[in-house]
């Protein structure tokens, strides 16, 4: 492989501790989907595919090379050699079908088994009528070959995703349901202690496959600690990095320091905050209401209340994700034009409407500035700030939540790709009870480019395909069921200590660090 | 045959006028009544609205601002202005701390001067009934309620009292139950005196000192609990403000904007305090025979 | 030492030649209040020799309990404190010396008794604990060895099963077992003077004896000079050597016992000594006995369940009341006597429908029920006067509410009416009609009971039933009573069921009596009948336990068969044996000894 | 006492069975649902269907209740939803730490409500009474988030007296239990201050005092043990007062117990777990009521057992 990463000054040996607030819920490749257990099971785990460190670019994972059919429609993946399981044992292209199978198999009751709709024999499996995905195959203990039943330009990023990570059968057998709570995978670190609600413990993984990796002895997550008291700790030095970020709270005293802000590191992240706006419930409907209601939100106001750690947003794609329409405005703070529309479209005096919200600050906050916002322009809506399962449920009804805030349960991007921000939750296979799309958009138009899009897999056409996303996006835009409000910076501290690149504390997919490259500098 | 005792007792007082002899007492009913004034005055004693979110109220890094000459306790994490909404606040405070601790009493009483008098089946009934309250996290019951019924302040008012009539229910049971075996009860049985005269002419006066202590102490409690259910998110819903709900809003930033925490904290415990003062003088003058004391 | 020998009662030697001990000299005891120093005990000066009995009486109020405090320094702070004189004791002044010293004279040289046995004792310790620490607060002294005295005090006190008693909590002893404990821990250390105030007033006459006879012994026994408080006139001409009244804080005479018996100097002891019932050969009655009889009762029976277990079943019963038989006629006085425990109340308490009752009661031949209407017809002519007055009036709320309440209850009059009822009832048990509007704790415990005398009267019923409505008072207090229940008797012509533990009023006020014991009624017959020819064994115990206010009449020997009180509850399936009698003519029955 | 005790668990039995009731028609009305959490958000309706099979929550509200009655009977409380870990290992993994800290929290509440309620009462009517009494009610009324904070900041990060936050030593559980015991502080010194009063006045303690007692052995020896009487009977009380208060000082204090895990079972809807802490709960409720029953009746030996 072309890229060692190595960094040449980084000193191995050590351990550092993270802290966070939740408990980790499950440290299954399958099951965990939350950002916290996110990164720990990357450096637990492998998939075929892997990212350059700090970045969102792809790079071969357990897979030494991949060869794509010309049709896009079969992938064979050459396995490294002699990759070995924590406990010992080699992995074989046998680990990589089972995974598969076990992920999409609906027993398993994975979250992400969805992603690999587009595999051969998945709705069979899906459906409970086969236990195996007859698209993929086991050419030899090194080789798998996967077969679409539709062209997929974002497979390979499904194959970087947690949920295509090879786990070892035996492992998955003996724990049985437990498995969560246990860890056998191919990554660079291992699973050594797990006092449940205290801490995890994180071994490096002496055969790790990457030579030279990882640098540091072991990783210690602290869980259940309020962020304000994880940054006091850090402060104290008990701490290397505070895994929730820095609290709000505590954002003002850190900058204003030097000493400490020197250690906070800034980084964007494929994230965007907005609002959804029903289009089945009245008045949203109305494009020209909507329209109005995007016009109408002061979102450097609202960035203004987060201190500044977002840039506003005017399209569904984070500027930096590749298909980001450059130079489109958007619509633009004006609330006298917003109340023009209103009024033309029949709401001279306004109308009466509910924002929901998740209940955890800072997201009530946020639907306090946003109904300001849209009293002065007469509409008045009230706050419904809920568990963020009672958002969920009330989202997934087509006539119960005429306009949500996404906060706290907002988009993250999976992987780094243009259409990740549409399906579930744009498109119109989201758009059904108990699904995702909030705002209950269903453009069949916009649809049909995204399914278009999704099967230009040929690598020369990638420039068009982004187009073809920023066209679906600007489409939606013009319908405007969402409002985008911000895309939100990442801002987090580490100790003195630490050292290893910037980025690898911002990583985009390896949220908050990327483990395996990260080092500290108080070791020989 | 003594002659009638002639005696120089002073002409029979009103409650209030004894009331008002005492300084504490006094000063408590000060309190509480400035909180009343301020509550229905709050319009015209501010110039600021509650729920506005001013330009001015944010550093320009969105950090509120402190007490000074334009905002005299400073402004909250959404420039509003936090006197303002101390003084809209003890609105839905007051509503909680004297409606649902009310009904809570209320109901608390009901049930355990209830089950304490009749005492058998129905007692037994009534104060397992009460267990099972006791046993079940009321935190819990209180989301599960408040998620079930869209919250608004009167349902979490309603929620607030059914969880929190329990502990009064169980203290006014074990008193009532003792005070049903003294003889005044069987010498006002002999007089012939039927149940309901007997409950609230001769029980309930009895149990007055306990149910304004437990009143006057379930004021910060429920006025607590509410901010911890718009916590949670199934209380008051924002931007009604609650002095609990400043509290729990702004709790982490006790050390960066303590004006935000100590205000409405000292708001509650003055208030509750004040009942408090008022609760304890009352008790006192109710009670003939502290008649003279001091 | 050895506390073991007994004398029998030995009468009190006057002991001329012994030394001092306590010399209280112009002693002055004030309240601070918030209308100024007020004074409670005003320059009263005594001396105590060794050996000697100093009884003090005087009505209730009068600074008794105060002047006995003030010598162990223990008055209440900070309100009431010693304002003048002095208190000599082995050439101390105790009013001056410091708290510490105090303490070691406490317990060690004087120790007290206080009146209620069933508070003085701390609830929750174990006897054996509260004895040993009261001696080795003085003499240190290895807890085994300590563990030792306290059972020769337990002992010396006369106390069945010492060791038991040693690891029983008080509520697990009766009254007169308490009071025994209480004098075992004051001379545990054998004291130089001991004050006892009220020692037996809470007693029954049969204890009430046996704690005297102790006192008196253990005075001999070890050369202690007593105080005994008393407003009783018969254990003060039993007991002293001297004798010292008190009224309003002052001392009014003090006199060898003999002669202020014989010759009482001052008016305020020639009133307290005339209005001491006593005892004689009983009243013949007067009562009608073949006419149609106001309250008739037959095979009444109460039983309460006592439950235990898993499933709170009834595991035994307490035949509290077991099949009696009496009438009453209009306008007699029908008395109950027994002693604590034998069923007197749950009469009462069947009467008035308190308890659910076996057997018939009739009243003017209709039979008593427990429903609503039944309950309100019966009030209107049965009234109950309870024992305790304060206990019996709601204190929240003003007398003239609670001798109104019985009007409001059954509807009778206007407001106005009521009113004028109250203060016309007020006037005639002697209280101002002014006292309306006070409540019941500013009132003493005489002109309490007057209220709620009072209140029974406000119906005007039949039949009054009054449940030791004089027991809790003083004697002189106590005669005005009955003197007014003898007055209303006579001008309202209505009955009396009275009940009393002392056998001295019964005889002086009722026409006809019924003994009690054990649920069960051994005697009954009219006042002469059963004062002037006791048959039964236990009526003649209690008339004899009685004391007598003549201090040269000689106290008759110790009853050695200190047998308890029988227990009435029995396991569930056993039922007591029902008496049967044998009449002796005019009414007069008596139990058949097993 | 034995036959008292097995009576008493039987009643608890039946509580414990009410409250599961109860429980689980609230969670069955709440409107979230917990299946489209697991499913994730690319799930198609069939997926989603699917799981509400395997889950048995397409069943009627009252099979599902027996049906977890039936495991409940056998000791499973099931499975969390979202960790898919059994709801006992995560409970059992946790309650040591909330007992514990319960336990701090109850000695700290003792020793403190106690001492201040014994000084107030000694001192009654002068100034310190009145400051006490003020402290006490600043203790009831003061949010708990704040005052662990608080604590947080000035004895660990200021004073570094103790650690900031954790699990293991003494020293941890200081700040925690005091923050937790802190509210109860306050209502026993207020209970104690009224009963030391109304003890003092009692008849015995002039006995003892009439014995030459000193002053320090009448109020700790007499005085104290009758005083605490009423007070021990609340303690059974305040392990449901403590339920509530865990959820936020163990939050604070990185205090690894069962509020954390109810807090966020809460959130995601997770029933089983939600269930089992519950349960969990009402069962230390009715232990801690037990408990204190017990207790009076060796503190008190007056108490009948009935
Ligand atoms: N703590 C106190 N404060 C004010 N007055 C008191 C106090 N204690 C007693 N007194 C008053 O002092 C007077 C004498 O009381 P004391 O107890 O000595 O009477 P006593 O002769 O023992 O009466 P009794 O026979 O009822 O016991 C009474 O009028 C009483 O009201
Ligand atoms: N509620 C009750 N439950 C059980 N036993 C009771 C109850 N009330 C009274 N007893 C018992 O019934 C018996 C008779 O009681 P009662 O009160 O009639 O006695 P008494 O003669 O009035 O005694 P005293 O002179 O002490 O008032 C006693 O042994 C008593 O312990
Ligand atoms: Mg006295
Ligand atoms: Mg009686
Ligand atoms: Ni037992």
């Amino acid at each position: 492989d072309g890229h060692s990463g190595l960094d040449p000054n980084a000193k191995s040996g050590g351990n550092i501790t993270i802290t966070y607030k939740d408990d980790v819920a499950t440290l299954d490749p399958a099951i965990g989907y939350d950002w916290q257990n996110w990164s720990m099971i990357k450096s637990l785990y492998d998939g075929l595919m892997d990212y350059e460190p700090g970045t969102t670019e792809l790079r071969a994972g357990l897979a030494e090379s991949y060869e794509i059919s010309d049709d896009g429609m079969v992938f064979t993946f050459k396995l490294r050699e002699g990759v070995k399981f924590h406990n010992g044992r080699v992995m074989t292209a046998d680990d990589v079908k089972y995974s598969l199978d076990r992920v999409t198999n609906p027993t398993t009751q994975s979250p992400g088994a969805g992603f690999f709709g587009s595999i051969a024999g998945y709705d069979a499996i899906s459906a409970g009528e086969s236990e195996t995905l007859s698209g993929v195959k086991v050419i030899d203990d090194l080789t798998v070959e996967i077969t679409l039943s539709r062209p997929d330009a974002t497979f390979l990023h499904v194959m970087g995703l947690n949920f295509a990570s090879v786990v070892a059968k035996e492992a998955v057998e003996e724990a049985g349901a437990d498995f969560g709570k246990t860890a056998m995978g191919t990554g660079a670190f291992k699973l050594a202690d797990w006092t449940i609600g205290q801490k995890l413990v994180f071994e490096k993984n002496a055969d790790y496959w990457r030579a030279g990796l990882p640098y540091l002895d072991s990783v210690t997550f602290e869980v259940g600690q309020e962020p304000i008291v994880a940054l006091l700790r850090l402060q104290n030095g008990e701490v290397d990095v505070p895994g929730d970020g820095i609290p709000p709270a505590k954002f003002q005293e850190v900058m204003s320091d030097p000493a400490q802000a020197a250690r906070v590191i800034e980084g964007g992240q494929l994230h965007t905050g907005y609002i959804t706006l029903n289009v089945k419930m009245p008045p949203f409907d109305n494009v020209d209401v909507r329209k109005a209601v995007n016009m109408a939100i002061n979102k450097e106001r609202i960035t203004q209340v987060i201190n500044g750690r977002a840039v506003p947003a005017n399209q569904p794609l984070p500027p930096s994700m590749p298909g980001y329409t450059e130079g489109y405005e958007g619509y633009a703070y004006d609330p006298d034009a917003a109340m023009e529309l209103l009024a033309n479209a029949g709401f001279a005096d306004g109308f009466e409407t509910e924002l929901f919200v998740m209940n955890t600050d800072p997201n009530p906050r946020i639907a306090q500035a946003i109904q300001q916002d849209l009293a002065k322009i007469g509409i008045k809506a009230s706050i419904q700030s809920l568990a963020q399962a009672s958002v969920i449920a009330a989202g997934g009804e087509e006539d119960q939540a005429p306009m949500i805030w996404s906060g706290g349960m907002a988009w993250i991007a999976d992987f780094p790709d243009a259409s990740n921000f549409y399906g579930p939750i744009l498109g119109c296979d989201g758009a059904v009870q108990g699904g995702w799309n909030w705002s209950w958009y269903c453009n069949s138009e916009a649809d049909a480019m995204a399914v278009e899009a999704d099967s230009m897999t040929d690598p020369a056409k990638v420039e068009e395909r982004l187009q073809m996303w920023s066209d679906v996006y600007m489409k939606v835009m013009e319908d405007a069921p969402w409002v985008p409000v911000f895309n939100e910076q990442r801002y987090t501290m580490k100790s003195e200590r630490m050292g290893g690149d910037d980025k690898l504390y911002v990583d985009p997919v390896s949220i908050p660090v990327n483990y395996d490259y990260v080092w500290v500098n108080d070791v020989q | 045959m003594t002659v009638a005792e002639t005696n120089t007792r002073p002409a029979p007082q009103t409650v209030w006028q004894r009331l008002k002899t005492r300084k504490l007492a006094l000063f408590g009913m000060a309190l509480i009544f400035l909180t009343l004034f301020g509550a229905i005055f709050a319009p015209y004693l501010t110039p600021y609205e509650p729920n506005n979110q001013m330009f001015d109220g944010l550093s320009l890094q969105g950090a509120p601002m402190a007490p000074g000459a334009q905002f005299a306790l400073g402004t909250d994490l959404l420039g509003r202005d936090l006197l303002t909404r101390i003084l809209y606040g003890a609105r839905t405070s007051l509503i909680i701390g004297l409606v649902a601790n009310g009904v809570a009493l209320i109901i608390g009483t009901f049930v355990g001067v209830t089950a304490g008098y009749f005492g058998g089946i129905l007692g037994s009934v009534l104060m397992r009934f009460t267990d099972l309250m006791m046993a079940f996290p009321a935190l819990l019951l209180a989301i599960c309620l408040a998620a079930i019924f869209q919250p608004s302040l009167w349902i979490v008012a309603m929620v607030i009292a059914t969880v929190n009539w329990v502990q009064t229910a169980r203290v006014l049971y074990a008193e009532t139950a003792s005070l049903s075996q003294r003889e005044f009860i069987a010498a006002e049985r002999t007089l012939g005196a039927g149940h309901l005269r007997i409950l609230f002419r001769h029980i309930l006066p009895h149990l007055t000192p306990t149910i304004i202590v437990w009143g006057t102490l379930g004021i910060s409690t429920t006025v607590l609990l509410e901010a911890t259910l718009s916590f949670l998110g199934v209380g008051v819903q924002p931007p009604t403000p609650s002095w609990g709900n400043i509290i729990f809003e702004n709790q982490t930033y006790f050390q960066a904007a303590p004006w935000l925490v100590f205000f409405p904290g000292l708001a509650i415990v003055t208030l509750a305090l004040a009942f408090n003062l008022v609760g304890d003088a009352l008790r006192d003058v109710l009670d003939p025979t502290q008649r003279g004391r001091a | 030492m050895s506390m073991q020998h007994q004398t029998t009662s030995v009468a009190p030697v006057a002991t001329d030649d012994q030394p001092l001990v306590l010399s209280v000299r112009n002693l002055d005891i004030s309240v601070r209040t918030q209308t100024g120093i007020v004074p409670l005990v005003q320059n009263l000066s005594f001396d105590l020799k060794r050996g000697e009995t100093l009884a003090i009486a005087g009505e209730s109020g009068s600074g008794k309990s105060l002047t006995s405090l003030a010598i162990m320094g223990l008055l209440p702070p900070p309100a009431v404190h010693v304002a003048g004189g002095e208190i000599l004791f082995g050439g101390h002044d105790l009013t001056k010396i410091s708290e510490t010293r105090l303490q070691r004279l406490r317990g060690d040289r004087i120790a007290m008794i206080f009146q209620e046995p069933m508070t003085a004792l701390n609830p929750v310790m174990r006897i054996g604990d509260q004895l040993t620490e009261a001696i080795r607060a003085h003499e240190p002294m290895p807890a085994r060895a300590a563990r030792t005295r306290a059972l020769e005090a337990l002992k010396a006190v006369r106390l069945t099963e010492p060791e038991r008693r040693l690891k029983q909590y008080p509520h697990e002893l009766s009254g007169g077992m308490r009071q025994r404990v209480v004098i075992a821990i004051a001379i545990a250390l054998r004291p130089d003077v001991m004050i006892a105030d009220e020692p037996t007033t809470a007693l029954d006459v049969t204890v009430q004896r046996e704690v005297l006879d102790l006192l008196r012994d253990l005075a001999t026994d070890l050369g202690m000079a007593l105080i005994l408080i008393t407003h009783d006139m018969g254990v003060v001409a039993q007991m002293a050597d001297r004798v010292l009244v008190m009224q309003k804080g002052r001392c009014v005479e003090e006199a060898p016992v003999r002669s202020l018996f014989n010759a009482p100097q001052q008016p305020y002891t020639q009133q307290l000594l005339s209005s001491v019932p006593r005892m004689g050969q009983g009243r013949p009655s007067t009562v009608d006995t073949a006419s149609r009889p106001l309250v008739s009762v037959r095979d009444l029976r109460v039983t309460y369940d006592l439950r235990g277990g898993i499933f709170d079943r009834v595991q035994a019963r307490v035949y509290a009341v077991e099949k009696i038989n009496f009438d009453i006629f209009h306008g007699e006085t029908f008395a109950v006597v027994g002693e604590s425990g034998c069923g007197k109340s749950t009469v009462a308490r069947a009467l008035t429908g308190l308890v659910p009752h076996q057997g018939v009661i009739t009243f003017e031949g209709r039979p008593v029920m427990r429903d609503r209407s039944a309950q309100l017809a019966n009030t209107r002519v049965m009234q109950m006067v309870f024992q305790d007055p304060m206990a019996a009036l709601n204190g929240r709320m003003t007398v003239g509410d609670l001798v109104r309440e019985p009007l409001v209850i059954h509807g009778v009059g206007t407001a106005k009416s009521r009113t004028a009822r109250a203060a016309e009832l007020f006037e005639r048990v002697g209280l101002g009609a002014d006292a309306l509007d006070r409540y019941p704790h500013e009132f003493s415990g005489g002109q309490r009971q007057r209220i709620c005398i009072a209140r029974a009267l406000a119906l005007n019923p039949k039949l009054i039933i009054a449940d030791e409505s004089v027991s809790a008072l003083d004697v002189s207090v106590q005669a005005t009573v009955l003197d007014l229940l003898q007055e209303l008797k006579a001008e309202f012509g209505m009955s009396y069921l009275f009940i009393s533990h002392d056998m001295a009023v019964v005889e002086n006020f009722a026409d006809r009596v019924a003994v009690m014991y054990l649920g069960q009624i051994v005697e009954i017959g009219s006042s002469a009948q059963v004062f002037g020819n006791p048959q039964h064994s236990y009526t003649r115990k209690l008339i004899t336990a009685a004391p007598f206010p003549d201090p040269d009449r000689p106290i008759p020997p110790r009853d050695i068969s200190t047998a308890e009180l029988k227990s009435p509850i029995l396991p569930i399936g056993q039922s007591p044996a029902v008496v049967s009698y044998k009449s002796l003519g005019e009414g007069h029955l008596v139990a058949e000894a097993e | 006492m034995l036959a008292f005790i097995v009576k008493r668990l039987i009643q608890s039995m039946l509580i414990l069975l009410g409250v599961t009731f109860i429980t689980f028609a609230l969670l069955y009305l709440l409107p979230a649902d917990p299946v489209r959490q697991i499913a994730g958000r690319s799930a198609t309706p069939e997926t989603v269907a699917n799981i509400r099979a395997q889950l048995g929550l397409d069943q009627p509200f009252v099979v599902q209740y027996l049906r977890y009655l039936g495991n409940l009977v056998q000791g499973d409380l099931g499975r969390s939803y979202l960790q898919k870990t059994e709801v006992s290992a995560l409970i059992a993994s946790r309650l040591p730490a909330s007992l514990l800290l319960m336990l701090g929290a109850i000695v700290c509440e003792l020793v403190l409500g106690i001492t201040m309620g014994v000084i107030a009462a000694l001192r009654r009517g002068t100034s310190t009474d009145n400051a006490l009494m003020m402290v006490s009610f600043v203790g009831v009324s003061a949010p708990q988030f704040v005052v662990g904070l608080l604590m947080l900041y000035v004895f660990a990060v200021q004073l570094q007296w103790f650690p900031i936050g954790g699990y293991g030593t003494i020293s941890h559980m200081v700040l925690p239990s005091v923050t937790l015991g802190i509210l109860g502080a306050g209502w026993y010194s207020r209970m104690m201050r009224s009963s030391m009063i109304d003890v003092l006045r009692q008849d015995f303690i002039r006995t003892a005092r009439a014995k030459g007692l000193g002053r320090m052995r009448v109020l700790l020896r007499h005085a104290l043990p009758n005083a605490i009487l009423p007070i021990i009977a609340m303690i059974g009380i305040d392990v449901g007062i403590f339920m509530s208060g865990i959820v936020v000082v163990e939050s604070v204090f990185g205090w690894p117990g069962i509020g954390q895990l109810a807090w966020q079972a809460i959130q995601r809807v997770d029933i089983p777990i939600i269930m089992g802490v519950t349960l969990v709960s009402a069962c230390a409720i009715v232990i801690g009521n037990l408990v204190a029953d017990i207790a009076s009746l060796f503190a008190d030996p007056r108490i009948k057992v009935r």
